[in-house]
Order: structure tokens, then C-alpha cells, then sequence
């Protein structure tokens, strides 16, 4: 199989977007990797298209046609699939989107994701997310998808003492950083005091525990490594692209405190890339909620099981930590359009191997890793990106 | 709360009526046409649990799906089946009262209100075991 | 890349099934091509979820990770992706298991589909279904589905001379063809006049024009053609995975009554495989309106344009004709799980060319055609299967 | 008819303003963020149809989606406009009254009845050109 590279990216502002549809956010994130990636359309030999539920948000299935007639490639009759697996949605679209250029059935592909959430009110937002976690055996139960969380974050207290202050270390790390990314949905500093006097959401998670409802569309441009040089100076190589599946039901998991998803993905992806966890100098990771991001960083193998709340209180994940976590500002302060979000981290990635992240630049980084997790952990995806061939 | 897919479920709902394969002698709640275990080796049987079990997580909800809205604020939980499968239900009590590792009990309770489309949903909850 | 190889089949009775779930349905057909296979589950790299709307239909999203875990692969940690296409979402989930095996990234791949589309009312399945057209500038300007087959079917006769009665008699042929089927939804002849007479539903069509509302599910077992007489005496070979787009409304198509990208989609499987239209056998063809297998012989090239109503009054697409189309009934009478189709196609399709067909056995059939439609042709796929590698 | 996706576009829906590509000439409807044609080269501008066309093809809906039961039968068609892009919209006539290449009109409508957020959606419908 060939080596693949993402050889442009692009993304929409994060946010509440009332007066844009679907479409336009898609091709607008669209246009942005393909005029950064100097590919024109006609080059463009597929798109995968991250969704996680426009049926439940928009009311519209058959996205992927929608896409490519909206940016222009209905006429050349481009190939275009709809990938979904929940929250991991962008994930497994760079995933498919890879698998496709390294196999040598196509050259030129975007993979992109997005997801209109303002369009239905809180309710039908909640409704929707929740159909990540099992309907019948879950929420049909009196489960929610932060409730969920919290019986996670319930019992990681219990078993390693990560305190309530450690998870709220998370959202006031990822708050920071996202101060210094123009794109994010909030870009005011919170304090730890405000996340622990937020309203509770399901004990012990608060509001700003969780990641918000955010409008948002994301890009990248892939193309076999061979001839990624043609279209840029800064070709990023993608070193692994790994996904591992659980059961959808939190319940039915062999540990509910550690995402097994993540930690088969992660093992293959290391493997895949031959690097270590310590090789990483970056990670953009799936913080839904403060609790995800400290599961994350343990079953990614940055730190021991039991260890990701002590690690986050120490500044490890911090900018200016030993392996930064989330400079984009996260989910969790960036934005969490649900479809956009595996393709998003990896745009932040390409930033910052480049060294094109601004005010959030993580100095001298080489190689960094996204992971995009699905529901509760049915799914997870991860990928490691290298500027090193 | 459409109807097919919650009336298709009541005996799993009401009378806590999962599965049982013969060959691992594991037992699922809720019923399974297939042992995620043994596959197509596995050999299903309806079984009844007793419904008794012990918390392996909670959370109190606070802010709650449709349907369920009126209850805030519930504890929910995920509780581990003295027969060996868990399962998330709500636990009947008073907030401060819920610990890891309490016993509970199953009861027959209203689960959610009345939904869009007129089914007032009954099923399982659970309570501390006295 | 490698050549690919369907080694095990598998499919449910269509029709309503208001006593099983999603879930039981999947795994049905997953199992049944496993065993049909003689694949064990810990051979399986990954799968692959053709679905077009569990969102509205079952309000679940997350069904790759649904169905890994009720097919007992969550704990083999096997990765499992959700494809859409609205109706085309089964063929894009054959042509993505089959670039995945064909890269040489996985060996051994399920691609299955499954809509299970009766637990919602009649009302509820309309309004799934017409997501798959375009939301705001087709629906709710008052085009329902059947009303846009409806308009291509007006044009087709006005520009062609269509009569009215060959559309029936496109019903008429796939019922009969039906009746040998046992896993078809209706197994009752019907005649022109009862299809002439049945109730308006968007003038030209009727209701005897439009394909049921149906729950099912269908699988397939992909292998590397190599390795493939390893698992069974008689792999199917996949010739030929094209898939093409175009705009997702009608009224921007360069021709209402063409569906150009089955004739992009057709065109390049006809040149991957080296084969003609008239090379073909039998072909599966999207019959979710009389008009739509109309359309769709001319498009696949099989006879000139506009000549599909007098080639199906002659007789051309009978059982016994000159090129068999739809012997398994069809999406017309076998029935319509639309996320299932594409799988069911190909499930049909290998079963004529093992010979194992039964009463609407194809004599001496050797290569088959599926071809696959999202919404008025927003997407095709087609394949090319062949008993000769 | 979910309240901001049909707000968003009420100057297309009630105006028909689209958009007109200036490097290609072409028109477009609904508008386009981006023209098909030229994508990135393209140059969009809002571009107000007269309203004036000729009937591509047709229907007449006798079973219709929610918010439109209640006109059934209505005419449907595609209309290519003067200015060159098809849209699909409703001919307010007499079903038998309608044929392939009749000139029509836009009129200014009702759409759809109330939906379930209390929306009453107006916008363009076509009547036969006098
Ligand atoms: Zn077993
Ligand atoms: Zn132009």
C-alpha cells in the first residue's frame, strides 16, 4: 500500500451559525483545503463525507450528493459517501478517505466532515446526540449522553481518586489554549472555580464539563505521499490510521473506566507508525467531556491508567507540558460539531506540524496524534500525523 | 417512545426477561438473538433474572431527555445482575442515599412519561434492597 | 490492488417484521453469510454498515458499533463503519468493503445493509424517504418521492412515446418473478390491469408503481480472490465496483429522463471489467418505480435510450429473455429495506451464479450486474460479479 | 419545517433571488455560495428572477407529505426559468389544464399548512401565464 499525505486543510469558523446551512459550511471548509491544497476540482477523484446525523439535524439523508453538487463536482459525477459512526463520524471519513488513496484506487481525495446543529432547538439537539448511546437499553432507561459520562467520571474517582478540581483542570486548560485559536466557538479564559459553581448536568459532570452545541465543517485534502510535493512545500504524511470498535452500551464494557476502543486503535496506530506514545508531540483528543479527556490521555498510553487527573493538575497536557493536549482548544472550547470533529483535530494537527498554529504553536512539533471517539467508546479512530516521511 | 420498538421489548422491560446461552452458560441482559461469545456455537434460552444486583456506577441526573424531564432530579445507574450481566436503569431514591457498591432490587415502575406518540412507558427500576 | 471475491451470502425475509428489531435482523444476515462463508468471527477485519436512515427510521445512530456488538465482534474490538447513500447506501457499502480488501488492507470483510423501516408509521417512512431528495428546494417546495419518479416517467413518455402499460408491465414482470422467490415480500402475480387501475399516487404512477415499505437485511463475506477456494467451491468474483454522483435535485439534471450517473457509474465498470452490456447475464437493477428499471436499462446501456418501454413489452427483460432483469423480484415485489438493497442485489446476483436460485434460476447465468440508486440518481453504484476470475 | 432552515432563505423562497456567477454567466436557483461551474473562480452575486418559464415536466400529487395533505390533488413540476436554471415548484391550476411546455408564472403563496413548530410557510408557486 502507498504512503498517503494530507497535502491541505480547511475549516469553518466554530460556533452558532444561524444565518448558514449544511451546505454552505461544508463547501466553504471544502474550498478552503482545496485552494491551501492548489488541487482544482477536476483533480478530485473522491469524497467521504463525516456525518453524524443531518436526518436527525437537517432532515436531510444523502448528504454525500448533496456535498458534491453543492461544491461543483456533481458535473464530473465524483464519487461521494456519507461515513457515520456517532461523534466519531470525521474520524472514520479520514480513515476511509486514507485507506482509499493507500490502496491506489484514487489519487486526490477529501475527506471532510460537518455537522448543523443550531438548527434544531436544545431539545432535538440532546435527542439527536443521544442516538450515539444505545436508545432502546439506554437512554430509554433515563440515560443521557453526559450522564453517561458522569457514571465514567463516578467511578474514576472512586477507583484512582481523580478529584472533581482535576476534571475542571481540563476545561480550564482547553478554554485557555482556545483563546488563541481564531476559530473557536469560546475564546474567553474560565476559571476552576466557574467550572465546579456551573449548573450540574448529571452529578458530578457540570455544564462546563461538556463540550457545547456548535455549528462547524472541516477538510483535508489527501494525496498518495509520491507526489505530494507537487502541490506543497509542507506535505503532511499520515504514519497510522487505526479504528476499533466496542459495545455500544456502556454498561456491557469490560471496564468502564477505560475506553478499550481507544486502546486497541491506539496500539494498532502505534504499531502501524512504529512510534511510541512518547514519540508524540501533540495530541488532539476527543474531550466530549472533561472526563473523556482524562480517560484519553491514560488509555492512549501518555500516562498510567488511574494517572490522567495527577498528570493534568502537573501541567503535563498544558501547552507548554511535555505532550500538549488539545492546543486547538478541544471539544470541550473549540467546538464540537459532532461530524466535524475527527477531521477538525486533524486540521489542527497539520497546523501545528507546519508550524502555522499562531498564538497555540506547540514549538518544534513533528509528529502528533488525533483520536476521535464514537458514543460511549463504541468507536474509536486514531491517527498519527508526521512531517517526516 | 415509537410503539413497535417499545412494546416489541416488554417482556425484556416488565419482567426483566433476558437470555442465557447453554454453551458458555453466560447470561444477557438484554435478551440476545446471538452469544456475543460463542456466535453461531452458542445455544440461546430465554431467562428470567431475579433482579438482584449491586451498583457498579451512578450519576444523579439533572437535565434530562424528553420524557423523563419531570423526574429531575433521578439517580441513574449502571448495576451489575447477580447472574453476571450489567445494565443501566434508574435507582429509586434519595440522591445523597446512592454509593458504589450499594444492593438494589428490581421494581415494576412508570419509566417515562407519556410520549408523542401516547405510550406511557412501564419497565424496570430499581430500589435499595432493605 | 487485488482482485476481490464474494465468498458467503446471507439474507432475511423481507417484508414487515414488526416482532424483530434492527439489531436481530442484521445479525441475521451477518450470520447467515458467515455460515454460508464457513468464516469464523474471529477472521473478520472488518464491516461494513450500509444504512440510510436509522436516525428517523429507529432513532439510532452508531450502528456500526450496534451491530459489531449483537454480532458478537465488539470484543474482537473489529472496526465497524456506517455507509449512506440514502438508497444507494448498500452499494457503497459493497464498494467500500470491497476497496478495502482490494487494497490489501484487510483480508477478510462484511458488507451488509439493513433498514428497518415499520417502526415508524407510514407517514414517518414518507417523510425518511423524501430525505434522500433535497429537503428545502424539492420537499418542501411539494415534491414527494414517488412525485419526482413521477416527472421523469411524464417526460420519458412524452419525449419517447412510453406507454403507460409497459411501465406496468414492468411491475407485472418482478412480481412474477417474485412468486419463486421465497424471501420476497409479495408473492402474488398481479396484472396490467390491476396495476392500471390501483390508486393514483403521483400521476403518472400508481401505487402497483412503487416499491413497498420494507424491513430486511442482507451480507455478504468479501476475500481476496487468491485465497477465496479456500472458504468455498464457488466464489463470485467482483469484476468491476463504480460509483458515480450527480445533483442531489432532479430539476438540476442535465437530462430529467437519464440518470447520468448510472451512466458514469456503468461506463467505468464496463471498462474496469472489460466488459459489455451485452456480455451481461442478468443485472439487478433499482426498480423503486416501474420507471426507474426503465431508466435504468437504457442508462446501463442494455438498450438505446428510450427504447425501455417497447424492450420491456417484448420481453427482453423476462425471466427467459434476452437479458434477465430483476429475477429476484426486484426492489418492486421483493421488497425495499432501502439501506439492504444494494446488499440484496449482490446476495441475488451470486445466487444466480452459483446456480443456486432455484425456480427463477437464470440458465447458464455467468456474469451479473447490480446497480444501485440514491434518491432520483444523486448517487449510482454498479458491479460487475462474475463466476470467472 | 424546522424554523431556521426555512427563515434562512426567505428572500429565495418568497423573491426568488438566487445567484448569478459573473465570470460564467450563469444563473442559478436556489443561490449558491459557490458557482458549480467555476467554483473558486467564479464571482457570485444576488440575482432576482423575473419569474418567468415554461413547464419541463410534470405531476399531480394525490398523496402528499405532511403540511401539503390537505391541497391534494395539486399540480407539481419542474420550470425552467427565463433566466435558465430549473426549480421545482407547484402550478396552481387546473390538473387537467397542465402540459409539458406551457408557459408559467410565479405567484407569491401558501406553501405548506402549519407545521409542527408553528410555522406557516409561504413562498413561490406558479400559475399558467395569461
Ligand atoms: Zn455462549
Ligand atoms: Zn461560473
Amino acid at each position: 500500500m502507498r504512503e498517503v499525505a494530507i497535502i491541505g486543510v480547511g475549516c469553518t469558523n466554530f460556533g452558532e451559525m444561524w444565518n448558514r446551512s449544511f451546505r454552505d459550511i461544508f463547501v466553504e471548509a471544502g474550498l478552503s483545503a482545496l485552494e491551501d491544497a492548489s488541487v482544482e476540482g477536476e483533480e478530485i477523484d473522491a469524497l467521504f463525507v463525516g456525518n453524524m446525523s443531518a436526518g436527525k439535524f437537517i432532515d436531510q439523508e444523502h448528504i454525500g450528493s448533496l456535498i458534491a453538487d453543492y461544491a461543483g463536482l456533481a458535473s464530473l459525477h465524483v464519487p461521494a459517501v456519507r461515513l457515520g459512526a456517532a461523534c466519531a463520524s470525521g474520524g472514520v471519513a479520514l480513515s476511509q478517505g486514507v485507506l482509499a488513496v493507500a490502496s491506489g484506487y484514487y489519487d486526490i481525495v477529501v475527506a471532510g466532515g460537518a455537522e448543523k446543529m443550531t438548527d434544531v432547538g436544545t431539545g432535538g439537539a440532546i435527542d439527536a446526540l443521544a442516538s450515539a448511546a444505545d436508545r432502546e437499553w439506554e437512554v430509554l432507561m433515563g440515560a443521557t449522553f453526559p450522564g453517561l459520562y458522569a457514571m465514567i467520571a463516578r467511578l474514576h474517582m472512586h477507583k484512582y481518586g481523580t478529584t472533581r478540581e482535576q476534571l475542571a483542570m481540563v476545561a480550564v486548560k482547553n478554554h485557555l489554549n482556545a483563546t488563541m485559536n481564531p476559530k473557536a466557538q469560546y475564546r474567553g479564559e474560565i476559571s476552576i472555580d466557574e467550572v465546579m459553581s456551573s449548573s450540574l448536568v448529571a452529578d458530578p459532570l457540570r455544564i462546563l464539563d461538556c463540550s457545547p452545541i456548535t455549528d462547524g465543517a472541516a477538510a483535508v485534502v489527501l494525496a498518495p505521499a509520491e507526489i505530494a510535493k507537487k502541490y506543497t512545500e509542507s506535505p503532511v504524511y499520515v504514519k497510522a490510521s487505526a479504528q476499533a470498535t466496542d459495545t455500544i452500551s456502556l454498561h456491557d464494557r469490560r471496564d468502564i473506566t477505560t475506553l478499550d476502543a481507544t486502546v486497541y486503535a491506539a496500539k494498532k496506530a502505534y504499531k502501524i507508525a512504529s512510534i511510541r506514545p512518547i514519540d508524540i508531540d501533540l495530541a488532539e483528543v476527543h474531550d466530549c467531556f472533561t472526563i473523556g479527556e482524562i480517560c484519553a490521555i491514560e488509555d492512549l498510553g501518555f500516562v498510567p491508567k488511574g494517572n490522567g487527573g495527577p498528570a493534568t493538575e502537573d501541567g503535563l497536557t498544558a501547552l507548554d507540558g511535555k505532550i500538549p493536549v488539545n492546543p486547538s482548544g478541544g471539544l470541550k472550547a473549540c467546538g464540537h460539531p459532532v461530524g466535524a470533529t475527527g477531521i477538525k483535530q486533524a486540521v489542527e494537527t497539520v497546523l501545528q506540524l507546519r508550524g502555522e498554529a499562531g498564538k497555540r504553536q506547540v514549538s518544534g512539533a513533528e509528529v502528533g496524534l488525533t483520536h476521535n471517539v464514537g458514543g460511549t467508546g463504541g468507536t474509536a479512530v486514531v491517527h498519527i500525523l508526521s512531517i517526516n516521511r | 417512545m415509537a410503539v413497535p420498538r417499545f412494546w416489541r421489548n416488554i417482556p425484556a422491560r416488565y419482567n426483566l426477561i433476558g437470555t442465557k446461552c447453554l454453551t458458555c452458560e453466560k447470561c444477557y441482559f438484554p435478551p440476545r438473538t446471538t452469544c456475543p461469545a460463542c456466535r453461531r456455537a452458542g445455544k440461546i434460552e430465554m431467562h428470567k433474572f431475579e433482579g438482584i444486583g449491586e451498583v457498579v456506577t451512578y450519576t444523579v441526573i439533572h437535565s434530562a431527555s424528553e420524557g423523563f424531564d419531570r423526574q429531575t432530579p433521578y439517580v441513574l445507574a449502571i448495576i451489575r445482575l447477580d447472574e453476571g450481566p450489567c445494565m443501566t436503569a434508574q435507582i429509586v431514591c434519595d440522591p445523597n442515599e446512592i454509593e458504589i457498591g450499594m444492593k438494589v432490587q428490581s421494581i415494576f415502575r412508570k419509566i417515562a412519561e407519556e410520549g408523542p406518540d401516547g405510550v406511557i412507558c412501564y419497565g424496570t427500576k430499581f430500589a435499595p434492597k432493605r
